[in-house]
């Protein structure tokens, strides 16, 4: 039995407290980047041992905790969990590099940091539900302090709304998980709140919830499906997620875009895949997860085309992204199921850089409305040349590791999905659209004079950026060492799934 | 051996692409010699691989990439004959640039991008499945947005950037959309065990495709082709999205040169061309033995052709002009895939990409020209220009024989039934050819429609191209600046092309035979030419509209017999209509793109999102009801001890009625 | 048994007296009466019922709650007399700083 | 019989007394060591009930020992040590030391009676002990009216419910003819519902619901607990509340029996009247102590779930909640103490201490305070880990278990009510939280008293503690609510 994983969400745990602890910004984000260094060579180490070809749980150790309610600390990782073990440990360093600069509260400022990091990576490594729960909920609280102390004018507004409107959304989700246990109980008899027992006893489950109105199955099917597509964010349960944007400074905003959404998805593909077969009524489902997954693409792409502010722009192109991956994993093909989740992985790499860029033109223009800016690429190439990158990366040129999610996604959903993957290929070119009007308008054109005097970003800005844009070219290039484990795990995801088609196709 | 390096041909630009970006600064002329040596590599390669598989040999080399696709080379006579002329025509451009750009500070991107654009053009050429082209296809999109916005301090450049890259999107979007279907329905005849792929192929790459093409259901092969040729009419500028082309002047004039000879435009083409038996294969319903996808290319290739050419009449921008021009004349070139294919087979690849390779001389010549008078006059307005014959020879005379091979002129010997062979330039050649095919078409069929398309397109091309020479070069200066010959480095590039556009067309048999036989795997070989032999006239007509187009424009703008400012000023209508392109830009731009899906659609969508969604139902519906409900139900504690006991009091009451309610005693 | 019902009217009727001096005096030492009032009531039914059951510990339950009804006034009157003391009053409608 | 079982309320019996005793002995200066002594006296009657094993019944089967009382004896004493630690500094040179640590013992002793009561008349003897001796200490400071309002407001209602209670207890025994619980219990089994037996519920329903403070029957508490000694307040909110949930526990259980599945009608409205009523209200306060007062109404809510399906699962649950809710709300009130020390510190007549204003920067001024308090809260909220998460996950799991196994959807809409609830609830936690670390501090960062920091520590490790290893705890809930053997 290893003990990477434990190793690797403690040692952020312990950094973080040292962080908090310490007198100094520069103990403080030396800390930071140490600790979240470690994690990630661990995380490199599981990489090399991590067995591309097999498709189970690997890695996996467990500890014994509650035996009264059977819960144990159980950690594990296969190829939903890997690819996102690895984007956390890759995002934070970076991220703790990009924020090398912050003055206010630093020690606080980078513990939180970490904490996050600990948060998402117990997420994703957890194999037993009441533990992920916790990590789960964990994960909100260095991200409201990150917007209320760091964020901007209406940050209380966003930190609390941000907050509750996801925690109800857990809480909805812990009552399914409290059907499932109950359920799993009555069958062995034995507490036990190991996530694959739990899955694995979901088929048993029979009757009604509400008599003739919804049954048992369904109902513990949407309350889980409501706890997670509210994180991701999907249409219509998303407004959280551009006030939350908005409000929190840069570092925040790329941890919640980049990590703190996957988290839903990864819950879609753990949980909500695996039990979709066996709901009472899964063309429904299926239907259901299609259109929010379209109707997601569709209008965060139309809500970003209206934006004024180039972040709040970014973060409805974030929901138009995270609706590929619903879309997905709605098809239930092998191969565009792990498009969704290299969607998933992608989509972290490319958000970062463009909330990175946000951040660098924020700071040095002192105004990220579309409209104020205006040809600064004169007084900034180095930001222009990465930001560019990403969005390019962002409306989904191939060569980018963009383009191998949604080209995966689309061409495999279609022969479930057809009418869906019309309308999100209808989508495709207002991406672009939206894109490239922001650049043509900020970036590029004549320099609006009243920004005055303005600065190319930081060098250590720009490096992890230039960083994250390489990844995106590594993995547009060579998407194999995360999808083939991805493919490898989709495939047996889907086996009871096949020939499952929606209501409306 | 040069066959074992054919990843070269891409890899060499991409390299001098990464070197130049990064080093450029230091080298001289901002590292215009890394690309240049590069493509010469990639030329000079193309070239021993051309040799080695001389006549009927080919080159396939692939590797699997992710999921079930795979990257792969395939070099047969019609990847190859493309490779020459890209590599040729833009080796000649970038040594053209290194005078052109020589004041411009940001060179070194400049170079970079340019080299970037030849890889992914060459990317395209050399590709062995759909999906490696298409990923080519969208790089070279994405180096046309970079170079169109070069000078992206002007706002007009950006914004024809943008316009760029979103037009050809729309196309694209649709022949990903093919992509889509076809992959389907492949794997729908595998599923079903009608078809399986060969071992060691792969899914997408063109050879199985073909093979798949005979098996899938013809509708769905309708929509697929039909869908491709969407991604052509984006890339090549067809109509309705050739919007972008014009605006796409915003650039250096060497970079119109790389787009509309060498490089993107005829992506287009060369993508109906290389899926040509996809097409070939689809059911005829519309017109008997006419396949539907074919008909549709045919026809969207004449009427572009012709509406193109409207347009070039009255364009007084001397590179818009030549803009409008290449929209015509890939029109010509889809007439002739869908007219000539539609009779001829697999001849009609040959025909239409002589025509491309043609023009690829001939329009590369003229842009460099126009690039030199506007290195020399310093404006694009042909209003402004004027009597630089004198001033300027080498570019005078180039430039007026690209014209004539624009304008086709020629002398059809052989088609008089003379013992000898025609005698004329390149493009007449290669035009006389398609025009006799749409006629062979019309006979065969007996629908003229697309040959009248042709030649009066023809007569306009001659018209306006002539009516740009004589405004520019004769007369007397319009303009008190003193322009001067190019640099040597800048003309001499001009002779060679020259040479090419004046010389290429002898090569007419030996071409139309070995391209066309690219597909003879699939399809068998293709019989000999239109299976007619058309009348005297049809065969003269293509040239007197040639001769005629050049006197009328010879009486106007040169002899001056009608003042043209008259039927200008009078602001009639057709001209207006005309100068405005048909207010193609009002519409596309403002109408469809800022009105419909900005100002209604997208903030329609923030209405929603801000004041229902999470005004209405979050802030207001929740958030103040439960604050109001908090004030009101606060007031209760009115501190009085009094009511807190009769509200004790009152609850036992309550409880008592409650239990009976709930059914107690 | 008719008397027991007797009783028991009886007790209903003070502990109805009791609550409704409760609700509607205002002197804190009239409200103590109620309360006292109620408490006996109870220790009414109390000694009822225990001689109807026939057996001691209903009256031994009515001993306690009389001691500790007499402990109760005690405290009470303990805290009205602070209460005098600080406000001058013992107008429970003005002793309301405590409120919502 | 052992009396040695009863070695905890023995000793801390004599001990009250002893300290009255004590302090007519010592001058005023040496008072202050009372504290310590009744600390240490509580500390050792902990010890002994930890350490004690075994069951048994004293006093004609008036008294028994068993699970329940265990668990519940601990909170009690726990929170009396807390209030009484936190004491030490509160009411440091204060003359009247002796006779309040002879209260608070006092008060721990009727609260541990009520624990362990088998009869009605323990019952009703511990709780009238509990509460007269709580009704002095909330008036304890009689130079300031506040207190004093609070103590009568809360006597006045207290003795009228008690006079329910007795009431109840009064038409129980009638019916009954005896007073020993599991007699009652036995004759509910067998006898026909009569509407007596539905008064006698309602009555009794009544009497604890004002100690559990469920509304209507809350009325004193917001105003008790804003009003009284703020260590005071932990002690009433923390302890004598709980006190109401065992007596329910012991008793309700044959009200379900009487009158079959009525009264969980009855509980059910009241549980989702209570917790909406009190996290509405809070939103809404500006005074923390007052706010805490409704949270823990809301809470009250929480736990009378378990009389909705009286489940032993739901009684744990019911149970965990009520430890933890002890071990936040005591330690949170003993943080609002210090913020009011902190606040009279820089200013000797600052009104109302606990205005939320002044919690600004408290992270600066009082981190160890500040964090404390932000502990307690994330626990109230149910954020895991801690014991107010476990509390709320067994809870919840048991009501949505029965909805679910019975599909009943009036259950299942009460526990999603349950849940809104507690979303809500973190909107004025972390309100105050915001205040605490996110606002600038307005006053220097003082030194922050032993007593305190050593109370809030022992609450923060048990809130954590349960949190991170529950497994003991549970077991413990279990076997307190097999013991009901529903």
């Amino acid at each position: 039995m290893t003990a990477y994983i434990s190793l690797m969400i403690a040692i952020p745990l312990i950094g973080a407290l040292i962080a908090f602890l310490t007198k100094t910004r520069e103990q403080a984000r030396v800390v930071a980047l140490v600790s979240s260094g470690i994690s990630l060579l661990i995380s490199l180490i599981m990489l090399s041992r991590f067995d591309t070809s097999f498709t189970g749980i690997q890695l996996d150790e467990i500890h014994s905790w509650i035996p009264s309610l059977g819960i144990t600390l159980s950690f594990g990782v296969d190829g939903i969990g890997m690819p996102l073990v690895l984007l956390s440990t890759i995002v934070i360093p970076l991220t703790v590099i990009f924020a090398w600069g912050e003055t206010k509260e630093p020690n606080k400022f980078y513990g939180l940091i970490l904490l996050e990091l600990t948060g998402v990576l117990g997420v994703f490594t957890s194999l037993d539900f009441f533990v992920f729960y916790i990590f789960w909920e964990i994960v909100l609280i260095p991200m409201y302090f990150l917007i209320s102390i760091w964020g901007g004018p209406r940050k209380d507004y966003a930190a609390i709304k941000f907050f509750i409107y996801t925690h109800i959304a857990s809480l909805v989700m812990l009552l399914a998980i409290f059907a499932l246990y109950f359920n799993a109980w009555q069958i062995t008899r034995t507490p036990d709140f190991n996530m694959f027992h739990l899955l694995k006893n979901y088929p048993l489950l029979e009757g009604w919830l509400i008599p003739n109105v919804i049954t048992i199955k369904d109902a513990i099917f949407i309350g889980l499906l409501f706890g997670f597509i509210v994180k991701m964010p999907a249409v219509p349960f998303h407004t959280w997620l551009p006030d939350a944007h908005v409000e929190a400074p840069t570092a925040g905003s790329v941890i919640l875009a980049a990590l703190l959404l996957k988290m839903g998805g990864y819950g879609l593909f753990r949980v909500i895949v695996p039990l979709l077969p066996f709901s009472d009524s899964p063309g429904k489902m299926i239907t259901l997860l299609a259109i929010i997954g379209v109707l997601s693409i569709l209008y965060g792409t139309f809500l970003a085309l209206a934006q004024r502010d180039l972040k709040k722009m970014v973060a409805y192109s974030s929901i138009s992204h995270m609706g590929y991956v619903t879309l997905g994993a709605a098809a239930l093909v092998p191969l565009s199921v792990s498009g969704a989740m290299f969607q998933q992985f992608s989509h972290g790499l490319i958000t970062g850089v463009l909330f990175m860029s946000c951040g660098v033109i924020q700071h040095s223009a002192g105004t990220r409305i579309i409209g104020d800016l205006g040809g600064i690429a004169k007084h900034m190439p180095k930001l222009t040349f990465v930001m560019l990158a990403g969005f390019l990366a962002s409306l989904g040129l191939p060569g980018m590791s963009g383009f191998i999610a949604e080209l995966l996604i689309l061409i495999n959903s279609y022969a479930n999905l057809p009418t869906f993957v019309i309308l999100a290929l209808f989508g495709i070119v207002f991406t672009a659209g939206y894109h490239l009007w922001a650049m043509q308008r900020a970036v590029f054109g004549t320099f609006n004079e009243k920004l005055g005097h303005i600065h190319d970003g930081a060098d250590y800005e720009i490096a992890s950026m230039a960083v994250l844009v390489l990844l995106i070219i590594f993995f547009g290039l060579y998407p194999n060492p995360v999808l083939n484990m991805m493919t490898a795990t989709a495939t047996p995801l889907v086996r009871d799934a096949a020939g499952l088609v929606g209501v409306i196709v | 051996m040069f066959s074992d390096y054919a990843a070269l041909i891409v890899l060499l630009p991409v390299i001098a692409f990464v070197l130049t970006l990064f080093l450029g600064k230091k080298l001289y002329s901002g590292g215009a010699l890394l690309p240049i040596a590069a493509i010469a590599g990639s030329f000079i390669i193309s070239l021993g691989i051309f040799f080695e598989i001389y006549p009927d040999g080919m080159v396939r080399q692939s590797l699997p990439w992710f999921a079930n696709f795979n990257i792969g080379i395939l070099i047969d006579p019609l990847a190859i004959v493309m490779l020459l002329m890209v590599t040729f025509v833009s080796l000649l451009i970038h040594i053209y640039a290194v005078g052109y750009m020589s004041h411009d500070p940001a060179k070194p991107r400049y170079f970079a991008e340019t080299s970037l654009f030849t890889a992914a053009m060459l990317g395209v050429v050399l590709s062995d499945n759909i999906l490696q082209f298409f990923i080519s296809w969208e790089l070279v999109g994405l180096c046309s947005f970079l170079l169109i916005g070069f000078w992206y301090h002007k706002p007009s450049a950006a914004a024809a950037a943008k316009k760029a890259f979103l037009v050809t999107r729309v196309g694209d979007v649709l022949f990903l959309a093919g992509i889509v279907l076809l992959y389907v329905n492949i794997n729908e005849i595998i599923a079903s065990g009608r078809f399986s792929v060969v071992p060691g192929n792969f899914l997408l790459q063109f050879s199985t495709m073909f093979e798949a093409a005979k098996l899938i259901d013809p509708t769905q092969l309708t929509y697929i082709t039909l869908l491709f040729f969407g991604g052509a009419v984006g890339k090549s500028g067809q109509f309705p999205l050739h919007g972008w082309l014009p605006d796409a002047m915003e650039g250096p004039t060497t970079v119109s040169a790389l787009i509309h000879a060498a490089t993107m435009v005829t992506a287009g083409v060369y993508l109906v061309a290389r899926t040509f038996p996809m097409f070939a294969a689809t059911p005829g319903t519309f017109v008997p033995g006419v396949p539907d996808s074919l008909l549709v290319v045919a026809y969207i290739g004449g009427f572009t052709a012709l509406f193109a050419a409207t347009m070039g009449l009255v364009m007084n921008d001397i590179k818009r002009v030549l803009a409008y021009s290449t929209v015509s004349q890939l029109g010509y070139m889809m007439l002739a895939l869908g007219t000539a294919g539609a009779v001829a087979g697999a001849n009609a690849v040959g025909i239409s990409m002589f025509h491309l390779i043609g023009h690829a001389f001939f329009k590369a010549l003229l842009f460099l020209c126009a690039g030199s008078v506007i290195h020399a006059v310093g404006t694009n307005d042909i209003r402004e220009m004027g009597g630089l014959f004198g001033k300027m020879k080498i570019t005078a005379i180039t430039m007026f024989i690209a014209a004539l091979s624009l304008a086709g002129i020629g002398i059809p010997l052989a088609g008089l039934r003379l013992p000898i062979f025609n005698i004329g330039t390149t493009g007449f050649f290669s035009k006389d050819a398609i025009i006799e095919e749409a006629y062979a078409y019309g006979f065969e069929r007996g629908d003229y429609i697309p040959y009248a398309f042709a030649v009066i397109a023809a007569l306009l091309t001659s018209i306006y191209i002539f009516r740009l020479w004589f405004m520019a070069f004769t007369g007397k200066p319009r303009s008190e600046r003193h322009p001067h010959e190019s640099p040597g480095v800048m003309t001499r590039p001009l002779m060679i092309l020259a040479v090419f556009a004046l010389f290429f067309g002898f090569t007419q048999p030996a071409f139309y035979s070995y391209v066309s036989a690219s597909f003879d795997f699939v399809m068998g070989p293709a019989y000999e030419g239109g299976g007619i032999e058309p009348p005297v006239i049809v065969v003269l007509l293509p040239v007197i509209v040639g001769v005629l187009g050049f006197l009328i424009s010879y009486a106007i703008y040169y002899k001056r017999m009608l003042d043209m400012s008259k039927i200008i000023s009078s602001g009639n209508p057709l001209y207006k209509l005309l100068l405005n392109r048909y207010y193609e830009p009002t519409i596309g731009a403002n109408i469809i793109g800022v009105k419909l899906t900005h100002d209604v659609a997208a903030q329609s969508g923030e209405f929603v999102d801000r004041k229902i969604i999470d005004g209405l139902v979050i802030d207001t519906i929740i958030g103040k009801t439960t604050f109001f409900l908090g004030e009101a139900a606060r007031k209760l504690q009115t501190g009085v001890v009094q009511n807190y006991a009769s509200v004790t009091l009152l609850g036992v009451g309550l409880l008592l009625i409650l239990l009976k309610l709930g059914g107690g005693v | 048994m008719a008397d027991l019902f007797m009783f028991l009217l009886i007790s209903a009727v003070i502990f109805t007296i009791g609550s409704y001096g409760i609700i509607t005096q205002r002197s804190g030492i009239k409200i103590l009466m109620s309360i006292e009032l109620m408490l006996n009531a109870a220790n009414i039914n109390l000694v009822a019922f225990s001689s109807f059951n026939g057996n001691a510990s209903g009256q031994v339950f009515a001993l306690f709650s009389i001691a500790i009804a007499a402990a109760e006034a005690a405290i009470g009157f303990a805290i009205l007399v602070a209460l005098f003391r600080v406000r001058d009053t013992i107008n429970l409608d003005n002793i309301n700083i405590l409120r919502w | 019989m052992s009396y040695i079982l009863l070695a905890p309320e023995i000793l801390l019996t004599v001990l009250a007394l002893a300290l009255i005793l004590i302090g007519l002995l010592v001058t005023e200066k040496s008072k202050n060591m009372i504290g310590y002594i009744s600390a240490i006296g509580l500390a050792a009657s902990l010890v002994m009930i930890l350490g004690r094993t075994g069951e048994g019944s004293f006093f004609n089967n008036a008294l028994v020992i068993d699970p329940l009382s265990q668990i519940f004896k601990i909170i009690f004493i726990v929170v009396s040590l807390l209030a009484v630690i936190a004491s030490i500094h509160y009411f440091k040179d204060n003359r009247n030391q002796d006779e309040y640590y002879t209260l608070i013992l006092l008060a721990t002793v009727g609260m541990m009676v009520v624990a362990s009561a088998n009869d009605l008349l323990a019952l009703f003897v511990g709780f009238e002990l509990a509460s007269m001796s709580t009704y002095v200490l909330a008036g304890f400071e009689k130079k300031n009216p506040a207190s004093l309002e609070a103590a009568l407001k809360y006597f006045i209602i207290g003795s009228l419910s008690s006079a329910l209670m007795l009431f109840g207890m009064s038409l129980v025994y009638g019916v009954s003819g005896t007073t020993n619980i599991p007699e009652i219990l036995a004759y509910f089994k067998t006898a026909q519902v009569s509407g007596i037996d539905i008064l006698a519920m309602i009555f009794l329903v009544a009497g604890f619901g004002f100690k559990m403070a469920l509304v209507p029957f809350h009325m004193w508490a917001p105003d008790t607990y804003e009003g009284s000694p703020t260590v005071v307040s932990s002690l009433l909110a923390a302890g004598s509340k709980k006190m109401g949930f065992v007596a329910a526990f012991r008793v309700l259980v044959l009200a379900l029996v009487a009158v079959r599945a009525d009264i969980q009608i009855v509980f059910a409205i009241l549980a989702v009247v209570t917790m909406t009523y009190g996290n509405v209200v809070a939103i809404s306060q500006k005074s923390i102590k007052r706010m805490l007062a409704y949270s823990s109404i809301a809470q009250a809510g929480y736990i009378s779930l378990a009389f909705v399906v009286m489940t032993q699962m739901s009684i744990a649950g019911g149970v965990l909640l009520a430890l933890g809710h002890a071990l936040m709300k005591g330690g949170a009130f003993i943080a609002v103490a210090v913020v009011g020390y902190m606040v009279l510190s820089d200013n000797k007549n600052a009104k109302n201490t606990d205005d939320i204003s002044n919690f600004a920067g408290l992270g600066k001024r009082a981190p160890i305070t500040a964090l404390s308090l932000f502990v307690f809260f994330l626990a109230l909220a149910g954020i895991p880990p801690s014991a107010g998460f476990i509390g709320k996950f067994v809870l919840f799991y048991s009501v949505t278990v029965q909805a679910v196994s019975t599909a009943s959807t009036w259950l299942l809409v009460i526990v999603i009510i349950a849940i809104l609830n507690s979303a809500l609830s973190i909107y004025y936690y972390a309100r105050v939280i915001r205040y605490m670390y996110v606002l600038p501090p307005e006053g220097e960062k003082i030194h922050e008293p032993l007593p305190y920091v050593i109370a809030l520590l022992l609450a923060v490790i048990g809130t954590i503690g349960i949190g991170l290893y529950p497994e003991p705890v549970i077991n413990m809930a279990m076997n307190a609510a097999s013991v009901l053997g529903v």
